[in-house]
């Protein structure tokens, strides 16, 4: 499975071709019948299976690696739920990768705020936890209407249906962990 | 000199299209085609790229064709793009030969002769060719000449979920063709038909299985090389140079005689 | 039927085009003249929200025509059960079963019970607590009639529910012609039979209604009685959207289930104790006679070595569900200041939830937002972007809100699985690290729980007992070849296999779980992903020609045609030759196949029913439908159903006509949950005629569903740059309106606008006398991104269905106009 | 409903610039081959003067070339026309105008370079000594046996590079310019008109003591007669063209072509030539050449523009 070109292909061509009828100066063969070849770089990179994260067919994918960049991503022709195509939204997953659009950095905006800042990752962790920790302890229920329940009602999460199975399973139990009933994601609406 | 090695092509059959454009996405991201800055709504059915050009090398096209008491309904879809003709106007027209014919017996643009002077855009009788903003050059399909050479099939031919594109040797290619226009004839699709065989320009090395006739799709029905009109155009000059040229001499010549006559009279009448 | 198979499911839809050509008939009734139409042999228009009348239609059809497959019916379904006398159906009151509860809007349900023999004494002791609770809850057999005459059995019950669905209703129900129905009634009869097989494909069509869970049970009620489910090429095929919402449904990042489909402990039930839990919850009948098994390994996985029998295995740690905590409730609460903080990871409801207006609204009343995602979705930039807020009817200095956005990685910079729409867990493995400080969501969850855990390690209030005792390692195997390293996946996935906790061994699969507390098992139906430490099946990639088994990994036990029992008569022969796929191999005493059997393998066909017996026990060798009660196929659902035994046909909430011709008291659900007291969620009732045009929102190939992961990429952004409503050249000349000009679409609930897209595959029905229009739009579009435009999901209501409280986005009405929004969506 | 053109055709849309290419080149053509027809078979008129139009062949291919280097996207590149780097060898596409109209052009040059020599003897300036040789070559070209030849094949490359112009846009697929093979020769009419009445405005400016008013009234005539055949080649044109006349004439285009080319780029220099009195003779001459050169200009932009935008 060959992949992206190292360059454009316009600053990569090596003209290698030749054709006797030039060699004695001028080519007098109709254009239609002349064959020329010219050589094109191709890159090649490590090619890691992976599935398309769009709809619930689950076509295999082939992304291709090379030096810690992914350079080009297509079916996986062994899949057979694809046999190697895809759709437009899987052809263009390339682009969810390599987009100028994507944010690189965390972003918090104050109450009341009418801007973004940007603030390192670990402070936003360290203040979502606190958060977390201190609103449970506030509106904990422990009993109601005399039957013990154990419940967060202060915390709800949402979303799952685009994430993998290992991130819904912990996330599950961490929330039953802490008592919240509000956990809901995309199946139902 | 270099000979074909392989006639490769591919053979696009309507009937299994069902117009998802996962061979536009897929052709713009193997050639790094960047996407239309201010896309806006064409108006026309699911179609918004509207037509081939420098960055879009391969285009749906979406006809609705319903009567309008929705009794016979039919949407067609048609994956359009460079059908790399064997009498490619194109080619024939290039004053660098800049567009070549490759071993693989694909026509290919070579961006480093390419000067941009724009007249294969004219010389291509399906208006597939046009210059691309980033290189300034001709730019059209070129049938994955890269991925060619890397012995994969092109982007769109591996993205199309249907095998709607189908990519090979183009003789197994006609043999498969005409295989399903029986099967499709037989199984109520009445005008199935073949478009690219011999008679169209020599035959398309991309050719299509259409549901109807090609005006239905926007194809011309018998496309020729742009020459056609070249050598009449030449007689029609040569006749008229001719023509100035004795017509000048003779009035140069009547201006001489009336002179004549008058330098008489004066010499004769004084 | 409700869904648009070659648009949403592109790829998968190249299976449907070599059926074509190999022969199957493509039928394809939806409202809207789609991609998928023009693909499929014929298109049936209907008008939308109407599809029990069709169906039902269908099951008169086939009742009365008594082209029904016979032997199927009377060995596979509860066709010959017979139901209590207290049942009292449709037809008798006027539009309602027995036992409705008109101030609760709900039904009790003991009224629809099965008469039942007296039950028989098992011998011996029970084994364990599963065969303990069992027995306490065994009821008698069902009483049948296998000739299917009795007045009182399901299936006469069924002919008298569905006898008023006649061909000429569906002229007046929805709009589609009697010569159109019998064709697709003849084309579904005429295959569904030993040599041939139907299947329905549903997606959003059938279910995003007031009534969509029994849209769906009319479709298996249908494909019941033509013998089709179990059957290759047969059943019905869900069209989920989501790359993994089958994942998130079975490991339940939903309220009101636990892993493996066990419900969630519930303060309003009898859930004190585990045993009082597991005693409300066993089936003795059926496959989840085992629950307690699931139940107390999960709890073993959770709570490890603190869940011991003695505290009933930590079950007091677990939250008991208040209420109803769904996705509306949810945004309700949020509404009213009850949560203080929301978690939005992967989901973009600014635009994605019904009323979408009001979710944003909700989001700006709560104290502390996370939204995580690659990209700046509406859900994080509402304060700023969203239309109220640039029109200025809201101030951004207004919103309290205090709002993080974290950035995460895309699926090709992360491991893990999705699992697909047929239960196919496959693995995916990381390409590459992700740029400056995005992380994965796995990275984020575990790293919040180790905080959590740091924050209230030294705790001993009673309350944080049950999260000091969670189980949370899951460091990272580092993998050299990355700067950034994700939690083990490894650890993960064992969890969720299951491991026998002496020797730590994972399981085989979940037929070893134990009900004592000596296996964990963090997800049943998973278990056997991982049967060895190294060997993690939904890795596997050798593909086969035919069902690919070992490609990825399905659960249950990597079946891949669920209740495949059915292929095959009662006697263990298959039904035919052409649609052989799982029989009895008499020489070697067990079931062979194309498949692996949903069957216990070595029980015989002719193995009577242990009279007396408990779970699979109490089901005889010709019993494919494990999971049932009785091991056969619900056509009459005594129990588990919020709004009725049988799918009845009621109008949608806003609705063109003026009354459920067939029940005309009752013309919308009885049961049917209105969110009235939510601010501008005004349901527009029966023919309303400030807003006479039925509109119904759809997908579209180039996007994906909220546009999240679309519209924020140039490649498809510029494939469908906006927002569009597909009007019919009738409609389009009424209103003077021309392809590409700007329309306002209003509702009780928004006024959005969009562009029209003029076209002759939206058609008008005539329905009740009169001409109805219908428009269409689809819904992806939002207010940030590459492509912009309305919301049209302000234009629903939050109307939901009783069962899961999905929303009914398919069929509603609004009001078109020429001419832009006064604003303009900037 | 809207749906896609016969044959979804493209424009070109070659650059402004070709209209100014067109039109200059038509001029050096003309001029060149008029004067060298009239030295080669003019029989003993008084051939004063004809020599001076070499100075305008020679000053405007230069022009003529440049632009044709301008209008191009990849302007270093000019040099692929003639020279195939790829298959080093020398490029030459009979099937192509443009590749072989290149060649001509070369020829042109070398002609138009002789005629130039010539004409600079002639007048007597820029003597320089070490180009002595090439001065009597070039005299000997146009005056010794082998005039006649020399001339005759400098017309028939001047008339092939006016032509050459005009079958460059007949090959191609733009229904207007396709339809019909009448635009080289539209090129080749409005060419000479226009190269001669440069011509007579030459002459008429550098016309001391009158001598050479022979030449001029003789050149005046043969524009007279052109101009007729001018017409009559357009009205021609537009019948031809049929259903794709609309390109050409319809709004602006139509004004210009009818208004501009045919009204005031031909039939009212024809009828001021034809009563020189009524404005005096020399104001007559110079007024009508430059309305004869708007007229082309006009011409070139009609043919050209209307076609392109019409899609």
């Amino acid at each position: 499975m060959l992949t992206r070109r190292e360059f454009l292909k316009r600053a990569g061509a090596v003209t290698a071709g030749a054709t006797i009828a030039s060699v004695s100066g001028i080519n007098i063969k109709p254009v239609q019948a002349q064959v020329s070849k010219i050589k094109l770089q191709v890159k090649e990179g490590r090619q890691v299976p992976s599935v398309c994260p769009y709809c619930s067919v689950g076509c295999g994918m082939i992304i291709t690696e090379s030096e810690g960049k992914i350079i080009n991503i297509e079916g996986n022709p062994d899949s057979p739920l694809n046999l190697g195509s895809l759709c437009p939204k899987g052809a263009a997953a390339f682009q969810l990768v390599e987009n100028d659009n994507r944010p690189k950095e965390v972003l918090y905006r104050a109450p009341h705020s009418t801007s973004w800042e940007t603030k390192p990752l670990d402070w936003a962790m360290d203040r979502i936890a606190e958060k977390v920790k201190e609103d449970r302890d506030n509106s904990f229920i422990e009993k109601q209407d005399g039957k013990l329940v154990n419940v967060n009602p202060a915390l709800a999460s949402l979303g799952g249906s685009t994430l993998e199975n290992e991130w819904n399973y912990i996330h599950a139990k961490l929330m039953r962990g802490l008592g919240v009933v509000n956990v809901e994601n995309h199946a139902r609406i | 000199m270099t000979q074909i090695e392989s006639k490769k092509g591919m053979f696009i059959d309507t009937t299994l299209c069902h117009g998802c454009k996962a061979c536009e996405v897929a052709c713009k991201s193997w050639n790094e085609l960047p996407a239309n800055s201010a896309p806006s709504l064409t108006g026309n059915s699911y179609d918004n790229t509207g037509k081939l050009d420098g960055e879009n090398w391969r285009h749906v096209k979406f006809i609705e064709d319903i009567s309008d008491d929705r009794k016979d309904s039919r949407w067609l879809f048609l994956s359009d793009s460079c059908k790399h003709c064997q009498l490619a106007g194109c080619m024939s027209v290039c004053p660098t030969n800049a567009i070549i014919r490759t071993e693989f017996d694909t026509v290919y643009i070579d961006h480093d002769t390419c000067i941009g002077c724009k007249y294969c855009i004219t010389g291509c009788p399906f208006g597939v060719i046009e210059i691309g903003h980033l290189s300034g050059t001709a730019e059209k399909c070129t049938l994955c000449y890269d991925r060619l050479q890397a012995g994969q099939q092109p982007a769109c031919a591996q993205a199309c979920p249907t095998d709607s594109i189908e990519f090979g040797e183009v003789e197994d290619l006609v043999t498969m063709a005409k295989k399903r226009e029986q099967y499709l004839q037989s199984a109520g699709y009445g005008k199935a038909q073949i478009y690219g065989d011999k008679n169209i320009l020599g035959g398309l090395n991309v050719f299509y299985m259409l549901e109807d006739k090609p005006e239905k799709y926007g194809l011309p029905s018998d496309p020729q090389m742009p020459q056609k009109t070249m050598v009449g155009g030449y007689w029609s000059s040569v006749f008229s140079l001719f023509a100035v040229g004795l017509v000048s001499l003779l009035s140069f010549r009547s201006y001489r005689e009336r002179k004549f006559k008058e330098e008489e009279e004066t010499t004769t009448g004084a | 039927m409700g869904s648009n198979f070659a648009e949403n499911h592109p790829v998968a839809f190249r299976f449907v085009l070599r059926a074509r050509d190999n022969g199957a008939r493509i039928l394809h009734v939806d409202p809207r003249f789609t991609r998928t139409s023009a693909m499929s042999s014929d298109y049936v228009p209907m008008r939308s929200g109407t599809d029990i009348a069709f169906i039902g239609a269908l099951i008169n059809y086939v009742i009365q025509n008594d082209k029904f497959f016979k032997e199927y019916v009377v060995n596979y379904t509860n066709a010959p059960f017979i139901v209590k006398e207290e049942y009292q159906d449709t037809e008798d009151l006027e539009g309602i079963f027995s036992g409705f509860d008109p101030d609760k809007k709900a039904y009790d349900n003991a009224s629809w019970a099965y008469e039942r023999e007296d039950p028989v004494e098992p011998e011996g002791e029970p084994a364990n607590l599963s065969e303990r609770l069992a027995r306490e809850k065994l009821a008698g057999r069902p009483k049948r009639d296998e000739t299917l005459q009795h007045p009182r059995s399901v299936f006469q019950l069924m002919k008298k529910h569905y006898s008023r669905y006649t061909p000429e209703m569906v002229e007046e129900i929805c709009g589609t012609s009697k010569e159109e129905f019998l064709m697709v009634a003849e084309t579904v009869t005429a295959n569904s039979n030993p040599e041939r097989t139907t299947t329905f494909c549903y997606a959003m069509g059938w279910t995003q209604h007031t009534y969509g869970v029994q849209t769906i049970r009319s479709g298996a009620i249908l494909q019941g009685l033509l013998g089709n489910m179990g059957r290759p090429g047969g059943g019905i095929l869900a069209l989920r959207g989501h790359a993994n919402v089958q994942g998130a449904t079975d490991l339940s990042t939903l309220w009101n289930s636990l892993p493996g489909y066990l419900d969630m402990p519930a303060k309003g039930a009898a859930h004190d104790t585990l045993e009082d839990f597991l005693r409300d919850k066993m089936r003795p009948t059926s496959f989840w006679q085992n629950y307690p098994k699931y139940l107390v390994s999960i709890l073993k996985a959770w709570y490890g070595d603190a869940a011991t029998p003695a505290n009933d295995f930590a079950y007091e740690a677990l939250p008991k569900t208040l209420g109803n905590h769904s996705h509306y409730k949810m945004f309700e609460e949020a509404y009213n200041g009850i949560i203080k903080g929301m978690m939005v990871i992967g989901q973009n409801p600014a635009v994605g939830g019904q009323n979408a207006s009001f979710h944003r609204k909700a989001l700006g009343k709560l104290d502390w937002l996370v939204v995580k995602d690659p990209f700046l979705i509406e859900t994080a930039t509402f304060w700023y972007e969203a239309p109220e807020v640039k029109n200025g009817s809201v101030k951004a200095e207004d919103i309290g809100t205090e709002v993080f956005y974290l950035p995460s990685t895309v699926f090709a910079e992360t491991e893990g699985s999705f699992t697909n729409t047929s239960r196919l867990l496959q693995t995916k493995e990381k390409a590459a690290d992700p740029p400056g400080d995005c992380r994965s969501d796995l990275w984020f969850t575990y790293e919040l729980g180790k905080r959590l855990k740091e924050l209230y390690k030294d705790s001993n209030a009673k309350r944080d007992w049950g999260f000091n005792h969670l189980t949370w390692d899951y460091e990272p195997d580092v993998n050299p070849r990355f700067k950034i390293q994700e939690p083990s996946e490894h650890k993960i996935v064992k969890e969720i296999n299951g491991y026998d906790v002496a020797t730590g061994a994972p399981v085989a699969g979940f037929g070893d779980l134990q009900d004592d507390g000596s296996t964990a098992c963090g997800c049943w139906i998973y278990s056997g992903v991982l049967p060895e430490e190294s060997l993690n099946r939904a890795a596997n990639r050798e593909g086969d020609d035919y069902q690919y088994l070992n490609w990825g990994f399905a659960w249950p036990a990597n079946r891949r045609n669920l209740y495949n029992r059915a292929s095959a008569r009662p006697d263990g022969k298959p039904w035919s030759e052409r649609k052989k796929y799982i029989w009895w191999d008499a020489g070697k005493e067990e079931w062979t196949g194309y498949d692996v059997p949903d069957f216990a393998a070595t029980k015989a066909p002719d193995t009577p029913a242990v009279p007396g017996g408990v779970g699979l026990a109490a089901q005889s060798g010709k019993d494919p439908f494990l999971m049932n009660p009785d091991g056969v196929i619900q056509l009459f659902a005594p129990a588990g159903l919020a709004d009725g035994p049988l799918p009845t046909h009621y109008e949608p909430p806003d609705t063109p006509v003026s009354k459920n011709i067939l029940y005309p008291e009752q013309t919308f659900s009885p049961t049917a949950v209105i969110f009235e007291h939510l601010p501008n969620n005004k349901v527009h009732g029966a023919n309303n005629s400030k807003y006479p045009f039925v509109i119904t929102t759809y997908r579209v190939t180039e996007h994906h569903l909220s546009g999240a992961m679309t519209r924020w990429l140039p490649w498809l952004a510029e494939l469908m740059p906006e927002l569009f409503l597909e009007i019919s050249p009738e409609l389009a000349s009424e209103l003077g309106v021309h392809s590409k000009d700007f329309v306002t679409v209003e509702t009780g609930r928004g006024k959005i606008e969009a562009r029209a897209l003029v076209t002759k595959r939206m058609r008008p029905l005539k329905v009740e006398g009169k001409m109805v229009h219908t428009v269409g739009m689809p819904i992806h579009w939002g207010y940030s991104g590459v492509a912009t435009g309305s919301v049209p999901n302000d234009l629903s209501a939050i109307v939901a269905d009783p069962n899961v409280y999905i929303h009914s986005s398919k069929a509603f009405t609004c009001n078109v106009k020429k001419g832009r929004l006064p604003g303009g969506v900037v | 409903m809207y749906n896609y053109e016969l044959t979804q055709l493209k424009s070109p849309d070659f650059p402004f610039i070709i209209i100014f290419d067109l039109f200059i080149g038509g001029i050096a053509a003309g001029a060149f081959l008029v004067a060298v027809l009239l030295l080669a078979f003019g029989g003993k008129i008084n051939k004063a003067g004809l020599h001076r139009a070499y100075y305008i062949t020679m000053a405007l291919l230069p022009v003529y070339g440049l632009l044709l280097i301008l209008k191009l996207e990849q302007k270093e590149r000019f040099v692929n026309v003639m020279w195939q780097a790829r298959e080093g060898s020398l490029m030459i596409n009979f099937q192509s105008p443009m590749s072989l109209g290149a060649w001509v052009l070369n020829v042109f040059i070398v002609f138009a370079a002789v005629g130039f020599l010539y004409a600079l003897r002639k007048d007597g300036m820029l003597q320089f000594a070490w180009a002595e040789k090439l001065y009597k070559s070039a005299v000997w070209l146009h005056e010794g046996p082998a005039a006649k030849v020399f001339l005759s094949l400098g017309a028939v490359f001047a008339g092939w590079f006016a032509m050459y112009l005009g079958v460059l846009v007949t090959t191609s697929h733009l229904p207007a310019w396709t339809a019909t093979p009448f635009i080289p020769t539209l090129w080749a009419f409005s060419a000479v008109v226009t190269g001669v009445s440069v011509v007579i405005l030459l002459l008429v400016f550098t016309n001391r003591g009158s001598k050479l008013d022979d030449s001029i009234h003789r050149l005046d005539n043969i524009v007279k007669s052109v101009i007729v055949a001018n017409i009559a080649m357009i009205i021609v044109f537009v019948l031809a063209l049929g259903q794709w006349s609309e390109t050409v004439t319809r709004g602006m285009y139509g004004a210009l072509l009818w208004g501009g080319v045919v009204g005031a780029g031909l039939i009212v220099p024809l009828l001021l030539k034809m009563k020189p009195k009524l404005l005096g003779q020399k104001f007559t001459l110079i007024f009508s050449s430059v309305l004869v050169l708007v007229g082309g200009f006009i011409l070139r932009y009609v043919v050209m523009m209307g076609p392109m935008s019409y899609w």
